[in-house]
């Protein structure tokens, strides 16, 4: 029997205090296995300690939330029966480790968590940040990622049809994998972990179990086994091919009425799936760890309780369902096993060769699960910068032309072409656009999903950049016509035991509970990842957030592509002039500097119903907001999307480059028929509403009357060119 | 009309496909499972898109030793139609129904776009609703989709008017460009010997309407169900 | 007993990820490289005791599923 | 001067291709294989007539790009 010295605690990441906590509980000292567990349950992925005070903060509910944060996913209603399950999840250490298997387990992760409720995946979407472009390890990580998120999700079968993608030199040691899974289920057949039942059978499903990704705890482990064979591999390796069984078993048993609880195995594996199930549905839990399929021989019970092995799962079945269950799994040739019941004795008891290996009470150990209020202090923020406080460009068309080959605006083609965004026959919005739209399969109605967050506005100012992220996924769902409903987000931050970084995470929490209210959007699911720095410096706070909404009827949809020569183009909303934090001080001013621009979320409330009311009545050609690069970035981006140029004219009093680039919210490019201007101008009249008329589509070339005029020829080649010139540097060669 | 959609553990085009069959064909096809050693009665058989045994060894590899590809084999050699799409003519290939192979994209890189065909012979029943020279536009999706053969094969097939698509610019012109994959003479899709087996690389249920941005697919896949009623 | 099977692809079928690799060893100023072409082994770990047995049955497994012999060459080796 | 690289995974990763092989052999009716394992081999053409000089510069090649060494082993022949 291994000793547990002060040593091995430490290497398990407990704290003294924590420890001590542990020995309250137990009554007594832990053994090696007991001890991998509670570090496991009590670190800062499973048990949010550093976060949890500020989550609950977030509004969660709904009329139309059906499930909020807690189970693997969040569930909403989506009319007709039907419900949409989603959430997003980062995998951003293993990803900067082997960025093929790190990214591609995570997406195996996150579709695990949505078809464990009971939902078909129907689109994945990927939220990446990377270190500045030319970072030497940069090219090797956009393809690594890219390949795996590609050769996972392709080969699952279920399309990948959006993200986004940032570079900046917060992330040249830490990038950021944050995969993203939406299903659709029906709302009387949705699937939850509580474990019930005293005497039903604990099933295992899926894979074998193999030391894969056993973590901190590996060189304790190591250190007290007596084959030291090779250094343990800490990466998971994917298998989507199994996945892919395990998803359409799962699905063919839910069709029964046989399972009383389902959870996947995720980060700490068995251990954490088992004690979710038995906390959540106030019980005990007995596992023969005999019975647990392995793939590798002489396990032992710590390796089998902390392995990450991918692709299982774990079911309560009622009793007597074994057999029929047993049939569904093996005809899809996975492994199936009964290795445990449940007990209402409130304990985790695990056996092995005849061996009571752990005995740990079940809601004691949950209950005494650390919670921190960790200080924090607030972030200064910096004074605002107007377009006169910056000097004019020389040329306000290569201006904008830089912009639009710059890392931050350059198309993402050469990544979304990897992606398989097709498959499942139902993709009506492909990548490009603002959300993309997912036809709800049978149905006229459809799910727009976006993701968003812009880090730097984030850095400047948590609060405001907090309110902008939820905001601009709402008004990239809006643009396209449908209605915004809720959102799942994946909190990425440095290290929370620095004020510094609490406090953004703090105000980042706070900016999102705003707009979520003042947008009716709730969080229904969600995800933490904490200590992403290297050599002490933290990556810019971001706080990504996924959004979905429901268009009720595709016959009432837009895109962001010009359509048709003499649609009129309209800017609805008012243009500000904020420069602070814009890409223009970037990347033609080399300056990363000043207040983000303002979030009014009145205004994003008030103009999106506007522009939604609007698509609804067929008054709207095209939608596009603007986001980063500003009213500058989102003409070129609707000019290049219907390869049709423009003649405009904008009457301002701000200087010509703060009207073209300053990142001013709440606001929107739209087009319509020249005939339906007036009732456009009439509903907005009656509202309120700013909306200006700046000119008429036609022609090759985006000419902006006295500013610029550029050839649409010439705007597509840096757009287009930026991303794969920087691929084919060395670096990026694929497995 | 009757028609059956195999499928095999991994394939991940199959109810795609259907959908594609059931709106030209008025019913649903078939679906049969890879492990039946039977199929039904059937009018045309069709082998989906996806990662049949997650395309591991070689994409088709393991799907082509399956019970249901040895009757698939025998059904097509007595005339059964049979349209392989994606994995489903690296499926057709590993049997020997088709010639050649599919190697890794030249590229290296899975590769999800519209790309434009030519038509480039006249087999009434899979493209009799296309004109000859004609250009259409299909999705693809695939990471092996490099169609190799050896050169005397290539002859023959070219000879023979079996190639049935080849990669194209808009107008037509058989460019380095147009060509996804880096497949020998841009072909997208062959026919065998006999013409009654059609496999390509691009997905024409993909396209089957405006909504999913265009109805090629479904031109191809009306005129195919007319065609053997 | 241990087999190994080695499958190369044919002279004369295009290797992309072979030229891939050797244009990126070229890339990383391995000048030394003239070509790369790339294969794959599949170690077999089998019952029984007799080699030669061992040896046919992995050559009918190469002939039914492991190398597709329209562009691959395979080896086999036993290894124990 | 060619070189043969051989890449495998390292005990304990877990391999689905092997997994997929082993388990479609046995499918076929090859009982007798108890587990298989999938590696790559990369064959390289290299100008220099020294083969220790050419080993090193193959052990940079597999550090810098051939294998990667978090889920990979490899080896190094020099054939002649
Ligand atoms: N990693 C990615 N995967 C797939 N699509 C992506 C990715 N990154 C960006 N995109 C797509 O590129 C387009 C532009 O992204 P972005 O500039 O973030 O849009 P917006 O400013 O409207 O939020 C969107 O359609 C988005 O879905
Ligand atoms: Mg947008």
């Amino acid at each position: 029997m291994t000793e547990i010295t002060k040593e091995i605690v430490a290497e398990h990441g407990l704290s003294e205090d924590e420890y001590q906590e542990l020995l309250r509980v137990l009554g007594r000292v832990p053994n090696l296995t007991e001890l991998g567990i509670f570090s496991v349950m009590w670190s800062e992925h499973c048990s949010y300690k550093s976060s949890k005070k500020w989550l609950k903060t977030l509004p969660t509910s709904a009329p139309w939330v059906i499930c909020g944060p807690g189970e693997n996913a969040g569930v909403i209603d989506i009319g007709d029966g039907q419900a949409a399950i989603f959430k997003m999840e980062s995998h951003n250490h293993p990803s900067y480790i082997e960025p093929y298997q790190g990214a591609a387990t995570g997406v195996g992760g996150i579709m695990r968590d949505v078809f464990t409720m009971g939902a078909r995946p129907v689109a994945n979407m990927n939220a990446l940040r990377f270190g500045r472009p030319d970072h030497p390890k940069t090219r090797h990580l956009v393809s690594g990622v890219v390949a795996g998120i590609s050769g996972y999700g392709n080969c699952m079968g279920v399309p990948t049809v959006g993200g986004e993608t940032n570079f900046h030199s917060s992330y040249d040691g830490n990038i950021l994998v944050n995969a993203m899974t939406v299903g659709i289920a029906d709302t009387d057949k949705i699937f939850y972990s509580a474990a019930a039942g005293v005497g039903n059978p604990v099933v295992y499903v899926g894979s074998k179990t193999g030391r894969d990704g056993i973590h901190g705890a590996t060189m304790a482990s190591a250190e007290f086994d007596d084959d030291s064979e090779e250094k343990r591999p800490t990466v998971q390796v994917g298998d989507p091919f199994t996945e892919k069984l395990l998803l359409e078993a799962c699905l063919e048993l839910m069709a029964t009425d046989a399972i009383v609880a389902i959870q996947d195995m995720g980060a700490a594996g068995l251990t954490s799936s088992s004690f979710e199930m038995a906390d959540k549905g106030g019980v005990g839990i007995e596992l023969n760890l005999d019975q647990v399929p392995m793939r590798e021989e002489g396990m032992t019970p710590y390796e089998i309780m902390l392995s990450e092995s991918q692709e299982r799962m774990l079911m309560v079945l009622k009793p007597g369902r074994e057999e029929e269950a047993r049939r569904i799994f093996e005809k899809w040739e996975l492994d199936f096993s009964v290795i445990g019941k449940v007990t209402d004795t409130g304990r985790m008891v695990l056996t092995m060769q005849g061996e009571t290996v752990a005995d740990l009470p079940v809601a004691p150990l949950a209950d005494a699960a650390p919670e921190y209020d960790r200080p924090w202090v607030k972030t200064p923020i910096q004074a605002p910068i107007r377009g006169e406080d910056v000097a004019a460009p020389n040329d306000l068309g290569e201006a904008l032309i830089k912009l639009m080959g710059s890392s931050e605006i350059a198309s993402r083609k050469w990544i979304w072409e990897q992606y398989d965004h097709m498959v499942m026959g139902d993709t009506i919005q492909r990548p490009g656009g603002d959300a993309a739209v997912v036809r709800v399969h049978g149905t006229g109605k459809a799910l727009a999903i976006t993701t968003d967050c812009t880090p730097r506005y984030c850095f400047a100012d948590p609060v405001t950049g907090g309110a902008q992220a939820v905001a601009e996924a709402w008004r990239n769902i809006t643009a396209t016509g449908a209605l915004p409903l809720a959102i799942t987000d994946c909190m990425n931050f440095g290290n929370p035991q620095r004020p510094e970084i609490m406090g953004q995470f703090v105000g980042c929490i706070e900016g999102m509970k705003n707009a979520c209210l003042a947008l009716d959007f709730p969080v229904i699911s969600g995800n933490v990842s904490l200590y992403n720095e290297t050599n002490g410096t933290g990556i810019h706070p971001t706080p990504a957030v996924g959004g979905v909404g429901i268009l009720k009827d595709l016959a009432h949809m837009t895109t962001l592509a010009f359509k048709e020569d003499g649609d009129i183009v309209l800017l609805l909303g008012d243009l500000t002039g904020e420069m602070g934090q814009s890409l223009y001080l970037r990347e033609i001013e080399g300056r990363e500097e000043g207040a983000p621009p303002t979030v009014d979320l009145a205004k994003e409330r008030k103009y999106g119903d506007y522009l939604r009311a609007m698509i609804e009545k067929g008054l709207v050609t095209a939608a596009h907001d603007i986001s980063d690069g500003g009213l500058g970035v989102a003409l070129a981006e609707m000019a290049l999307a219907g390869n049709i140029g423009a003649e405009l004219e904008i009457e301002t009093d701000l200087p010509p480059h703060a009207a073209l680039f300053a990142e001013t919210q709440a606001a929107y490019v739209i087009t319509a028929k020249p005939d339906d201007v007036e009732m456009l101008r009439g509903f907005a009249l009656a509202d309120d509403i700013p909306l200006h008329i700046l000119g008429t589509i036609g022609h090759t070339d985006l000419k902006i009357g006295g500013w610029l005029t550029i050839s649409l020829g010439r705007l597509r080649d840096v757009h287009a060119g930026w991303l794969p010139e920087l691929m084919a540097g060395p670096g990026s060669e694929q497995e | 009309m009757k028609a059956a959609v195999i499928v095999f553990p991994g394939s991940n085009c199959d109810r795609d496909l259907k959908v594609a069959l059931a709106q030209s064909m008025g019913r649903d096809p078939d679906m049969v499972w890879h492990g039946d050693s039977q199929l039904p009665p059937t009018d045309l058989i069709a082998i989906p898109g996806g990662f049949s045994y997650g395309d591991y060894l070689r994409a088709g590899a393991m799907a082509a030793n399956s019970p249901i590809m040895r009757e698939v084999v025998k059904k097509a050699a007595a005339g059964t139609p049979v349209l392989a799409i994606c994995n489903g003519f690296q499926v057709a290939t590993e049997t020997g129904m088709l010639p050649g192979a599919l190697l890794r994209n030249a590229g290296q890189k899975f590769v999800c776009r519209d790309v434009n065909l030519l038509i480039t012979s006249q087999n009434e029943r899979f493209v009799g609703g296309f004109e000859l020279g004609e250009v259409v536009r299909f999705p693809v999706a695939h990471h092996d989709g490099n169609y190799f053969a050896d050169t005397d094969t290539l002859e023959e097939l070219e000879a023979e008017g079996q190639v049935a698509f080849k990669y194209a610019g808009a107008d037509g012109e058989l460019t380095a460009e147009a060509n996804p994959n880096g497949s020998l003479n841009n072909i997208a899709g062959i026919y065998n010997k006999a013409g009654n087996v059609l496999g390509l690389m691009p997905h024409p249920e993909r396209l089957i309407s405006e909504e999913l941005g265009g109805t090629d697919g479904r031109r191809f896949f009306d005129h195919l169900v007319n065609s053997i009623v | 007993m241990k087999a190994r099977v080695y499958i190369s692809l044919k002279n004369g079928v295009l290797d992309p990820q072979g030229k891939a690799i050797s244009h990126a060893l070229q890339g990383l100023g391995f000048g030394n490289v003239l070509d790369a072409r790339q294969g794959k082994t599949i170690d077999l770990e089998l019952t029984g005791a007799d080699p030669a047995e061992a040896e046919a049955e992995v050559e009918k497994m190469c002939q039914q599923l492991l190398a597709n012999t329209v562009i691959e060459n395979y080896s086999i080796e036993i290894l124990d």
